[in-house]
């Protein structure tokens, strides 16, 4: 039975490779040339408690994960009563009766035994998922050679669990091959060709885009869902010659980031909310020092420690407004793993451009979420703006100029220099300074100063405005029903749904809010203009509709509701189309 | 009433004779001896009275926040290992907001020094305890004394293996500008102390009451690279108080073991834009 | 001649007593029953630099300090250049010219000889602010008996120094009394009797609140312009059975403070901006652990260390959506000495109440600004609302009770028990949670505890709008050819222009926020009803309007221009007129 | 597989075999030993493996954030001294993020016991180093091994003066249970870092290694009143590593010292609403 979507869902026991076992799937789909997003979900504890990974994947693009699952590898018991809504009457469950137990559910079972092939085989039990995975390849009709590809490219570095987790897939697919007669498995028509594509998750785009940007200085403490661009950072720090220090803390994480910038080169850090706090007093001194340092703040479901595996978007204004006293800032939330890369690269060169500090946000869906993209370009432009190199900055000293660390210009922006650059004394103050850096509270070179930094924010707008698309929209506003205002992860699912809402008839008109700060009114309004007095909602991964707030406050413009979601736990895409067709049926 | 600092034509705002001018001294002192051009220095300061420093040296400079100049200093080093990298914390600065610094500059022994103005309070904020103040000291926020034991600083960094750890007396610019020589001819991280009468707030610890106290290390042949000496002499007080090398070893610095670093061109001459092709075709997941 | 308000400036370098000076001038007026404001400016410099204090007084209210000065007290040169705006014709100049020099100003010029007067009658030098002092009592028509009671007042506990300062006093008001035929000094006409009144400081206000409230715990890090604070609960700590602890950091004493409050007393730190900000993290969490801890916000100049001891209102925004996540939170900004401590004393009856955390909003001009206010009523409700006291808790539980921290509720208010008491088992958890406080991350639960918090939103904006005065008004609406929406000490200066544009014709309408969170919609659209369409303005001590942003974001009202004043001073009376006359002009 | 703690009826959520369990049963071997009732005792934890120790223990408890143990438990002991105040914290809670804290609770002494769950890496997520990873161990953060040195908490507790120091081993929770009975009825701060194997991200501090190497110190007559001994002690590794109490001293607690504390009832029972009349009259300036 040919579909358009085919998904897949893995659930077992933490430690018992569900996670893995999702991904190879997904990693095997995107090898064969389909859209594919892959999403996990697990409970902050490293053994034990359930776990989970979806894989959805298409001939045309795919947004978000959905419900039902066409396939599930169950290797707990948990998969059944935790997933029920993942479960329908066509869904092809694989699972153990002899390990289990049989389960009572109204679906299509599909019994492998994975403990006695394992024990036949004398395999290691750890890798009993594979059985699964070997298993749901044939009947989804993967080659075997691509599983196998796909393990390889989740375990680069080989070894001989990895041999044995092939020889587990052959047993799965052998067996599951054996015994689908009785069955009309769905199935996926065949790929189209594509060009060069990878499979990569959002803290992957962004540590790779960091790479590209020219980042030499990359300072973190771990924090989830944020630490694995610290381990990717750690491993690749030696071939591509980058500082990466695991700070004390994410103020020294901060500190140690600031003061690369101001030393001359790229740097970023990445935290979650918690780590975000600690950097707030650094944030502050980065806007009075005008150092363009780089944040990424991967959300997690708040407040406090709240569920540190979850996902959630409740950090939005917080980040907008971050720091205390007034300075211009970039916030940016990228909606997918393919704008991550454009938009973090793009980042760079704007706060180099205008000396500012920047924050990019990701949530945690984005951050740990799988999807196949086109391979990251690598011919974009790397502008450093106003910083100058210690040879140009040498020459242009030589030739007379006189550098002042924070010269008042028309655009507010000083040219930097790096320190150790003969005929250069570079002074920064995070108390209120001259245009040499000195401290003074004269009011009038307070008050011009504080213009100074000020008045970045008009240029640094129009930029963002004028070049980088800061509002993107989907949907004809013409032929919509319903506007819908969304940001980050969220529009995924937003996508996803106007799938299914189109097949009701209600198109929707999607305005993606890219750059949150500095707000980009006039493309917003242009993006609102066609759809003015029209209904309208928010959907985001938090409580009281923040991107709403955000933008009546900068435009005016009201949302008339706003659709949540706050329990850690993304869209899936008809719950959100069931949720905005309630709505409009208010 | 009003001094200027010669070099950077900054109104100096300590009060007339704080022990802040012999360290001020002292440092220009140093660096003219060794021979360091401006443009070589970096100047890190917390926020107290003992960071306005670096508006009365002329050198690079960064003024940052309250208590953080170990992690900042750290990466400016890193990012360029030709810079000598020097901080001036306070007391409050270094010991108290800044403390959980401390021991992690010591583990990365990083090539970077780090000057305590130490005045045994909060001086800018006018006079509150600091965490070297006595213990029953009375100050703005202890009026009824201090009832917590002070720190001791020289103990824990050589306690904790740090590599150069001395201490100085304000009203000594001599021996202090020695002092601050060695630690800057020193590979790897160093800690001095510096005594440092706050004749406004602390009308105990004066310079007359250090004068008192005071003899030099160096004077009674204690053997700097001997650990457990250095520890019991951190712990002589109150009427004879040692100042100088307390303690001093040779271990890798921080640079010397990042391959990234050692012997390549600093991280600021660097091109930008590496390839990532080579790491898409190497590492299909990297999350693992 | 008779004036409705005099003014008194008296400069000097730092250590020279000028802000003793004006202050002991501010306190004998105040004692002879004017209204009275005293207003300090300084360097953040020990000694050295110039400082001012500036006394404003009258018979009716004063709510600003306003130009010209009527008298200056000029203890150094810079007197006449720094505050040229303060000199006018008619102000009457005191001071030396043997150590000054003959300073050429086009004013009336009192030659007291400060240093002989000094020398011939082997007075410490330290008294010479005194000795100006008693020549402007003279002036001013202030009996000595006034200012030395006054000298009393500023330094209760005596001492020599101040027998010497009331000799110097008499010295410089004989001398000056001698003198006064060739001028006609400006005085007030006499004063009206008053009940009880005091003079105070935001900061003294706030702390006298505090100890009136039941707080038991204080710990702070030294900042300013909250440091007063600390030293004023450290000084009463042992009368008063309160502990004070110096903490480390500002993390550590926000981790003491939500301790405290979750441990059963009411307790409190005070910081500014930097501080405020490392305690982002401990704020979040105190919002998911629904203790009542409360912040004292004291803003001063920023960003990052900024201008220690200048003003600003910059942080507004950040601390409305403060701390990573959602959960409510009180955000209360009072507009003068009065006002601060009848609103603290209301917030720690809210907190405990409905359980959230609360910032207590004040800028540098209200902290250290003094006043003469009506003194402060004991008679004042103290209500802990949902935290029991151990001995009713043990009754309840012996009667049957089961007590659970997180219980959900209709409010969402669960009640509170002080860990410590038998039967009852008190958890708390920064993770989402259950009932119990046992950590869960189920999407119900989470997704119903989220609910249960947010719920309390609701409950407490309804009871500040409906008792709590959360929106203030001053003026006619139907008469004003002008709205301005302001708050904190901003309203001062609005109140006082109000005086100098109505003499112009025009007619202010005066809308002050007090609470900023939870935003009082429904009293801000009554205050607002009445003036809609009609021109309106924000006037704050920021540079990008956030009250107007703030206002735009909850009500959709927009202001139609921001006078902004970013510098670290503040607003004069006049000055603030001619802005708003210009602007109205524009 | 899933384990249920008997007391609070949650699912024990640390990896089978895991050193956590070890301290638990220990500590819930001595408070059933010194008949302490669960009501008070208060159980602050910070964030990490060791923090869901909370959910394990009927008592009550305050799970605060990532390295805030010391002053969050400091502020409740001070409220209602009759309680226990039992801190857990994390070898990265307490010596990588929370290292600020360390000194300030020892100078201040306040009768608060913290306990440090030191696996020698950061567990929760997922196996990073941490300030006592030895040097060169590989970790996911550190993939080519730790540059730094590892902190010594117990030395560095020692030169600071805190007046209870001692070390156990998760693998001997016997052995352990004594050493937390001693901690609760010394009286003031009690520092006891525990060996705690981390079964799943570090395959070289196993129980095994610990237990070839562990000896009790109160077997070999150490003598705890003695500081250059306990010092010494300290730095003893890593063939032979001593557990036991390495230090003990008595000195006047915190709460001793504040008489708004002292001989009177815990704050949390005293009335609100005290008169400011007097403060009126007495103090017409305060902030001088
Ligand atoms: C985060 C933060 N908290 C508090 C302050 C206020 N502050 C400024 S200087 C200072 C004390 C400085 O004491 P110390 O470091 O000993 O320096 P000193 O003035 O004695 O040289 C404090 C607390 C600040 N600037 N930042
Ligand atoms: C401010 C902050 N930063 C980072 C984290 C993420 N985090 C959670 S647990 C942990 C490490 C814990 O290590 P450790 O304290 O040694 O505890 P263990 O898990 O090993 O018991 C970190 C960094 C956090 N929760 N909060
Ligand atoms: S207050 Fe003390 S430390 Fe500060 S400048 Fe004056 S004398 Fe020096
Ligand atoms: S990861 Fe390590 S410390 Fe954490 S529960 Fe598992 S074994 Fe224990
Ligand atoms: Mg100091
Ligand atoms: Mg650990």
């Amino acid at each position: 039975m040919l579909k358009r979507f085919i998904q897949v869902l893995v659930g077992g026991v933490a430690g018992s490779g569900s996670l893995t076992a999702g991904a190879v799937i997904g990693r095997a789909l995107h090898r064969l040339g389909y859209h594919v997003v892959g999403v996990n979900e697990y409970p902050s504890i490293i053994r034990g408690g359930h776990t989970a990974y979806w894989v959805r994947a298409g001939v045309e693009p795919v947004y978000e994960i959905d419900y039902p699952s066409d396939y599930v590898i169950a290797l707990d018991k948990a998969t059944f009563s935790v997933h029920s809504r993942d479960i329908e009457r066509d869904t092809v469950i694989i699972y153990d009766e002899e390990s289990l137990g049989k389960q009572d559910v109204d679906a299509v079972t599909v019994n492998v035994p994975f403990k006695r092939i394992i024990r036949e085989n004398k395999l290691n039990p750890l890798v009993t998922n594979m059985v699964g995975v070997g298993a749901a390849a044939a009947l989804m009709g993967i080659p075997v050679t691509f599983i196998e590809k796909a393990i390889e490219d989740q375990f680069p570095r080989g070894g001989p669990l990895v041999e044995m987790d092939k020889k587990a897939v052959i047993l799965g697919y052998e067996y599951a091959s054996s015994m689908t007669e009785n069955i009309e498995p769905a199935r996926l028509p065949d790929p189209p060709r594509r060009g060069r594509r990878v499979f990569v998750t959002g803290n992957e785009a962004a540590s790779l885009a960091m790479v590209r940007a020219g980042v030499r200085f990359y300072a973190a403490y771990p924090m989830t869902p944020a630490s694995p661009i610290l381990h990717y950072m750690a491993r690749i720090s030696r071939e591509k010659d980058i500082i990466v220090i695991q700070a004390e803390s994410e103020i020294a994480a901060a500190q140690m980031v600031v003061g690369a910038a101001w030393a001359g080169v790229r740097a970023a850090t990445a935290t979650s909310g918690g780590g975000f706090a600690l950097m707030q007093e650094t944030f502050s001194m980065a806007g009075m020092f005008e150092t363009p340092a780089v944040f990424i703040l991967a959300m997690r479901a708040g407040p406090s420690t709240g569920m540190a595996t979850q996902n959630g978007q409740a950090d939005l204004l917080w980040t907008v407004f971050s720091g205390h006293g007034e300075f211009p800032r970039i916030v940016v939330a990228p909606r997918d793993q393919y704008e991550m890369y454009n938009r973090v690269i793009e980042v760079f060169n704007l706060a180099e451009k205008y000396r500012v500090p920047a924050v990019i946000v990701e949530d945690k869906h984005l951050a740990e979420s799988h999807r196949s993209i086109e391979e990251p370009p690598e011919n974009i432009v790397i502008d450093r703006g106003a910083v100058l190199s210690r040879r140009e900055a040498e020459e242009r000293i030589k030739r007379g100029w006189v550098f002042k660390p924070y010269e008042i210009t028309e655009t507010g922006v000083s040219p930097w220099v790096p320190p150790g650059t003969p005929g250069a004394i570079v002074k920064s103050e995070s108390s209120e300074h001259n245009e040499e850096g000195y401290v003074s509270s004269h009011p009038e070179i307070a008050a011009a100063m504080y213009e100074k930094r000020m008045r970045k924010e008009r240029f640094l707008r129009k930029e963002i405005e004028e070049k980088h698309d800061p509002v993107k929209t989907y949907g004809d506003p013409d032929k919509a029903s319903l506007t819908v205002y969304t940001w980050g992860s969220a529009t995924n699912a937003v996508l996803e749904a106007s799938r299914h809402l189109a097949g009701r008839g209600v198109g929707l008109y999607v305005v993606q809010v890219v750059y949150m700060a500095p707000f980009p009114v006039n493309r917003f309004m242009e993006a609102y203009e066609p759809v003015r007095g029209k209904p309208s909602l928010t959907v985001e991964y938090n409580y009281t509709g923040q991107l709403g707030k955000l933008i009546r406050m900068e435009t005016g413009v009201r949302a008339d509701g706003h659709i949540g979601k706050y329990d850690g736990r993304p869209f899936r895409g008809i719950e959100l189309a069931e949720k905005i067709a309630s709505w409009l049926r208010r | 009433m009003s001094m200027i600092a010669r070099d950077t034509g900054q109104v100096i705002t300590w009060c007339p004779g704080c022990g802040n001018f012999g360290i001020l001294t002292a440092f220009q002192r140093a660096v003219r001896e060794l021979g360091i051009p401006p443009w070589k220095i970096v100047v890190v300061t917390g926020i107290g009275c003992h960071g306005k420093i670096c508006n009365y040296i002329y050198a690079n400079s960064l003024h940052t926040i309250h208590g953080r100049v170990p992690p900042i200093a750290t990466a400016i080093k890193l990012v360029n290992p030709e810079l000598l990298v020097v901080g001036f914390a306070g007391d409050g600065d270094a010991y108290g907001i800044g403390m959980g610094h401390l021991p992690h500059i010591i583990r990365r022994n990083v090539d970077v020094k780090l000057i305590v103005h130490n005045n045994r309070l909060y001086g800018l904020t006018t006079g509150q305890a600091s965490p070297t103040s006595d213990k029953g000291q009375k100050t703005r926020s202890t009026p009824y004394g201090v009832v917590e034991e002070p720190v001791n600083p020289i103990a824990m960094a050589i306690s904790l293996g740090a590599s150069f750890v001395a201490r100085g007396f304000a009203g000594d610019p001599g021996h202090l500008a020695w002092l601050f020589k060695e630690a800057f001819k020193h590979k790897g991280f160093a800690l001095i102390d510096v005594f440092q009468p706050c004749i406004t707030f602390d009308k105990i610890h004066t310079y007359q009451y250090y004068r008192q106290r005071v003899y030099k290390l160096e004077e009674t042949g204690h053997d700097p690279s001997n650990r457990e000496e250095a520890l019991r002499k951190a712990y002589e007080c109150c009427d004879r108080i040692p100042i100088g090398i307390f303690y001093r070893v040779e271990k890798p610095t921080l640079e010397e073991q990042l391959p990234e670093i050692k012997d390549k061109p600093p991280m600021v001459d660097r091109p930008l834009g590496s390839s990532i092709r080579d790491l898409l075709a190497k590492y299909h997941s990297l999350a693992e």
